[in-house]
């Protein structure tokens, strides 16, 4: 059945909270209300509001509670309302979400997802359409993840809840009632640590991920009909990363372009620019090119077009890179 | 064994629901002043509704409005002195207007542009916060500059039931009890924070209890009923001024609306509970002691009716006619000097815009 | 006006400051127990003066005495049962030997080595938190996981005085009060956070009045009387094991190190402040008391010395001939599994050592 | 007169207190106690507890309370008293002191300094030793300073002081009382945004900043004794960075190494590297190396010397640069 990405994490959360009765549900809003994104609608009438918690509005003490349930038995998902709302929290989870099993010796992991909306493009308030991923990259122990299709979300969470390792997964709120995809009813896991080639082609590999996609998609679009063979490569997991994926991908190409909808400097696109110097510096016949939104704030809606990355840059950054 | 609270002090009200005076509470506030309150807080009604409209059309962005809310809020801002801080939060309408803040750029914000939230110079009106609670220790920061300056004014801060959850809240309280800074705040107990009752919000048994656990006063107040709201503020901003520490106030109102125009409420609560609360409607008691003292009759609320209605459409005209913001506007304010790279990347963009509008 | 609070309730003692009990507070605690205490006691007091000596001896790191915070260490974990959850801070010695952690461990782990914070398994007893405070939401989630498991199992959690600013004292008390969790909160308030006085820390009376704003009780308890400590922690378990919700205990104690052996607390306070803290010893308070119930004489303490000397040496030299973490260990923990850039930068560690050694 | 940072530090915040009685110094135990490392020693007989302000313990709160007085007329130098302990604050730093020049239209900058010690090599305890300056180095509006000397401690500062933008001044705290140096008694300003170069070279830039700097040197030195010319560049400014003086060195080279404590992923190493890439690709005769610790959290004294970049390792990144 065609269904949304919001619907397929809807989905996702379901089965595994049916599966296993360690999942709970906690964050501000999921419960009678659905999530404002209606991602956890129905849940607590499915699980109960034992499992499915409508918590104070307080993100420090939500991933804190999340910490300690994770370290005694239950395997919590906690919602933060938007990655720009995160911050309060992010004390506990540079100190303890991501160090405890490290601190402890393995006494003590806390598998627990994080999931929240990020990114822009659906015209929100300040603060609503962050895209700051990079923050959680360089936190040794956590695991990032961002889906890009409803396919990927579903297997993704799925796969994310069942991880070991703490995860922060980040759902592109603008793909959220986006294209519908055929997604399997039955639970399905699609790996962690392993991008996923959306696109094959011979001249440049354009790497991204999220809402970036489609975005790129629609430029490699552009590129073919200018003659250029892009291929696309959706890092999926974002941290740690699919090294060999990437370096195989710009081996076979000899060129790379990065997109990122986060302001460019130390973006993730730094770090893959970095990557792919270090170990294919001779295959490369141009430079890594990053195409990413400028370094300031996110604009209010009435200049997020402006400000937003888009096929055309990213043709652009494509044509400049063949060109070099 | 324990340490029990004694948190019985009865809420302070001075309009009944009835619109009556209660006996032995007259306002301390003159017919003109009264008048002045009647208009702010029609002309909040009608600049809300008028939002909520333009929303609908596509003409304004997410939007909170203040539906209900125009006791606390202008109740809160009518003792302030020019001297004064205003530290508000997102749905403040009614505080904006009272302070004299333009509602063309209170619009042109809302409808998705930076430049409407540039207070006008003379105006001590902080940007309103949008992470919960945020604001709370600026406020303290603010007044706490003010006594190091030798400097009289007080500083105000808004702020709704669930921020009374964030750690921002407790610490911003905390040193406002340890500096004894001149601070008011003022927590709009609006009953819910988006879905959130406020009964999963806390256990206290009030918001204004808390104050307790800063060493300074709290108090509760009937936040539809504007001269209560205008009193307690007033008597606390005496208090802030003579050097007596700060205030916390809890005004009791409700959330008559929507949390946003993104928001569907009755997700999660009920018709009837709304419905409770229509007949406390803050303008609605107002209107009748004003008649009941002769200061107003059909026909001048008509009158402040149409004067509303004109200033808002005016309002809109204005800020709809205002230019977007320019790519320089964009990358201007993010740092004194612009560094290179910046600038760069600013040429970048305004090329990159120049070719997507060619195409 | 103002909803001002009564925090007026004695500081719960048993025994007075000369070891004495109190008219009608005789410990309901068998001699067993009661010697049990005072060797835990005098080994947390033992091992301490030994980690100090051993600091200056360049043998340990920086290390946070316990000295006078035995009664409060003690006395919080004594009632403990092994389905509860214990959530210590980074002072906190003697609640780790009370639960029965390896003294050796907790040694090597202030010597510099991770593997010491490993708690043995079948002991819940969280690794010390040492950013302040951010262990007492970890308590709150512990207890609520007991909660919709239907695990009987209570969730204790101590801090300092200083821990009461920040905001996560504030979320994990509400938290708390909220979901009626099982938890305890046992705030050693030792009248220094480094050298900030408690007078500054927050203009609150007493810190256990800080419950009202969470709407569960607060109680204040001599901190160096550790028969009160545990009759307050007791019966605040059995209230929360009752389903009766949390409680928080402010110990009133006294730090009578420097903060750390960082620190040098004469730049910020009198040796006679200090000294006027030392009759009130829990130690020597409940030796006296010990004797009077004839369960002590001299030479039993001269016994439960000796003893505590032993074990601490045995414990020194175990921790000094363990080995230090390998580049296998560092590495091991940051994921469950490890992905292979990481294992690449591993190798590449461990083949630079090797060619630094070579050198 | 020959002094130490800390002594340099302590005289850049007396002078321009005497100076401007706006400047307010506000933290945890900055007063009596003079500072953790006693950077503020004697400050408060100077000044007096209205200017010394010791405060609670509560680091947003202390970021927040310090925005509201830099909003309405002061300058506040706000301590946190080490990196680990500012995550608390992160969402006042990334949502209010980077932003509200932006969000206002400039009614309402808020110039502040925020003062804490970094970085590890001092065998103190969990979180005492952190190296996450990149974090800081993502949020547009932030200015982020590192001193690696006594006399750049002493100008950086006061320039940073007298900055209108706000300033994350991350002072190593390995350096504190490291190697003396003379400096002026007058107060002094040492630019912003401006790259110092250490030490001149031929075949290869080395790129640090804080106590990496001396690490640097001492490899530098060994490696001039293999014939290898090395060009020492101290950043001084992390962000805005000087780039002009990273391409200018790099495009005289042809060879880059950057040195952080931080680990790998993600640190502002990624960000020069990707830099150099993409302004002076062609310059390159070798991939830009990356000289960082591992990433996996900072471990306890008796295993940091392990951790810790060296000058061995430093030496060993040029010399593979070299080859390569
Ligand atoms: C730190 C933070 N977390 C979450 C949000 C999302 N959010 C916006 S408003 C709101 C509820 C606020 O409730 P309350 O404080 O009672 O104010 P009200 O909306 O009722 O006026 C939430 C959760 C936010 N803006 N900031
Ligand atoms: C979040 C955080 N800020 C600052 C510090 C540095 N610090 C360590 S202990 C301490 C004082 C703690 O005082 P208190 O809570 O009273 O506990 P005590 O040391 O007195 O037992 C401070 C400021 C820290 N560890 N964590
Ligand atoms: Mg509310
Ligand atoms: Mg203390």
């Amino acid at each position: 059945m065609k269904i949304t990405m919001a619907q397929a994490l809807n989905q996702a959360l379901a089965q595994e909270m049916a599966r296993d009765e360690r999942y709970v549900l906690l964050g501000e809003d999921v419960g009678p209300d659905g999530g404002v994104f209606r991602v956890t609608d129905g849940l607590i009438q499915k699980f109960g509001p034992e499992r499915v918690i409508d918590t104070p509005l307080a993100e420090s003490g939500l991933i804190g509670v999340s910490i300690g349930m994770a370290a005694f038995g239950l395997r919590p998902i906690a919602e933060i309302q938007f990655l720009g709302f995160i911050y309060p929290a992010f004390n506990q989870i540079l100190s303890h979400v991501a160090r405890l099993r490290n601190r402890t010796r393995g006494r003590y992991p806390v598998p627990m997802v994080i999931r929240t909306p990020y990114g822009a493009g659906v015209r929100a308030l300040e603060h609503h359409s962050e895209s700051t991923e990079a923050l959680f990259c360089q936190l040794p122990g956590l695991t990032v993840v961002v889906p890009s299709t409803p396919y990927d979300a579903k297997g993704l969470l799925i796969a994310s809840l069942r991880s070991e390792d703490p995860v922060i997964f980040l759902e592109p709120s603008r793909l959220y009632r986006g294209e519908k995809q055929d997604v399997p009813e039955e639970p399905y896991e699609v790996p962690l640590r392993a991008a996923r080639t959306v696109r094959e082609g011979t001249d440049v590999t354009v790497i991204g991920w999220g809402a970036m996609v489609p975005v790129m998609e629609k430029a490699a679009d552009e590129a073919a009909g200018r003659g250029v063979s892009a291929e696309i490569l959706d890092l999926r997991t974002l941290s740690p990363m699919d090294r060999e994926a990437v370096l195989a991908s710009v081996r076979k190409t000899g060129r790379a372009v990065v997109v990122h909808e986060a302001p460019k400097t130390c973006g993730l696109g730094a770090e893959i620019s970095a990557l792919i110097s270090e170990n294919a510096l001779l295959s490369l016949r141009a430079p890594v090119a990053r195409v990413t939104a400028p370094d300031i704030t996110i604009p209010l809606p009435k200049a997020e077009d402006d400000y937003y990355v888009n096929p055309a840059r990213v043709l652009a950054g494509i044509l400049k890179t063949m060109e070099f | 064994m324990g340490l029990e609270l004694t948190t019985k002090a009865p809420m302070l009200q001075i309009l009944d629901e009835e619109g009556q005076v209660r006996p032995g509470a007259e306002p301390a506030l003159a017919p003109a002043e009264l008048r002045r309150i009647y208009e702010i807080m029609v002309l909040a009604r009608t600049a809300d509704a008028k939002a909520l409209k333009l929303q609908r059309q596509g003409r304004m962005g997410t939007y909170a409005s203040s539906l209900g809310h125009e006791a606390c809020q202008i109740g809160t801002a009518f003792p302030l002195r020019p001297e004064d801080y205003f530290f508000p939060y997102f749905r403040d309408l009614g505080a904006y207007l009272t302070l004299g803040y333009p509602l063309a750029d209170y619009y042109h914000y809302w409808m998705g542009n930076e430049a409407g939230l540039r207070t006008p110079d003379g105006l001590n009106l902080f940007a309103l916060a949008i992470p919960v609670a945020s604001q709370i220790p600026h406020a303290v920061g603010a007044a706490l500059a003010a006594k190091l300056r030798k400097k009289t004014g007080a500083a105000v801060c808004t702020f709704g039931d669930g921020a009374t959850s964030e750690g921002d809240f407790h610490e911003g309280l905390n040193f406002a009890g340890v500096f004894r800074t001149a601070n008011v705040f003022v927590c709009y107990n609006n009953q819910w924070a988006i879905s959130t009752p406020r009964s999963r919000q806390t256990a206290s048994e009030t918001i204004a209890q808390k104050a307790g656990a800063y060493g300074f006063p709290g108090v509760q107040v009937d936040g539809n009923d504007v001269l209560a709201v205008i009193a307690s503020v007033r008597e606390a901003l005496d208090r802030a001024r003579a050097g007596g520490g700060p205030t916390l106030i809890e005004a009791v109102t409700y959330r008559m609306g929507h949390h946003t125009t993104s928001d569907d409420a009755t997700r999660y609560r009920t018709e009837e509970e709304v419905k409770a609360w229509e007949p406390r409607d803050p303008l609605r008691r107002l209107r009748i002691y004003l008649r009941s003292r002769g200061l107003s009759d059909e026909a001048s609320e008509k009158g402040v009716l149409d004067a509303a209605t004109n200033a808002v459409e005016k309002a809109v005209a204005e800020a709809e006619s205002r230019p977007p913001a320019t790519v320089d506007d964009l990358f201007a304010y993010t740092y004194k000097n612009m560094p290179p790279a910046l600038a760069e990347q600013r040429t970048g963009l305004k090329e990159a815009l120049k070719a997507e509008a060619g195409r």
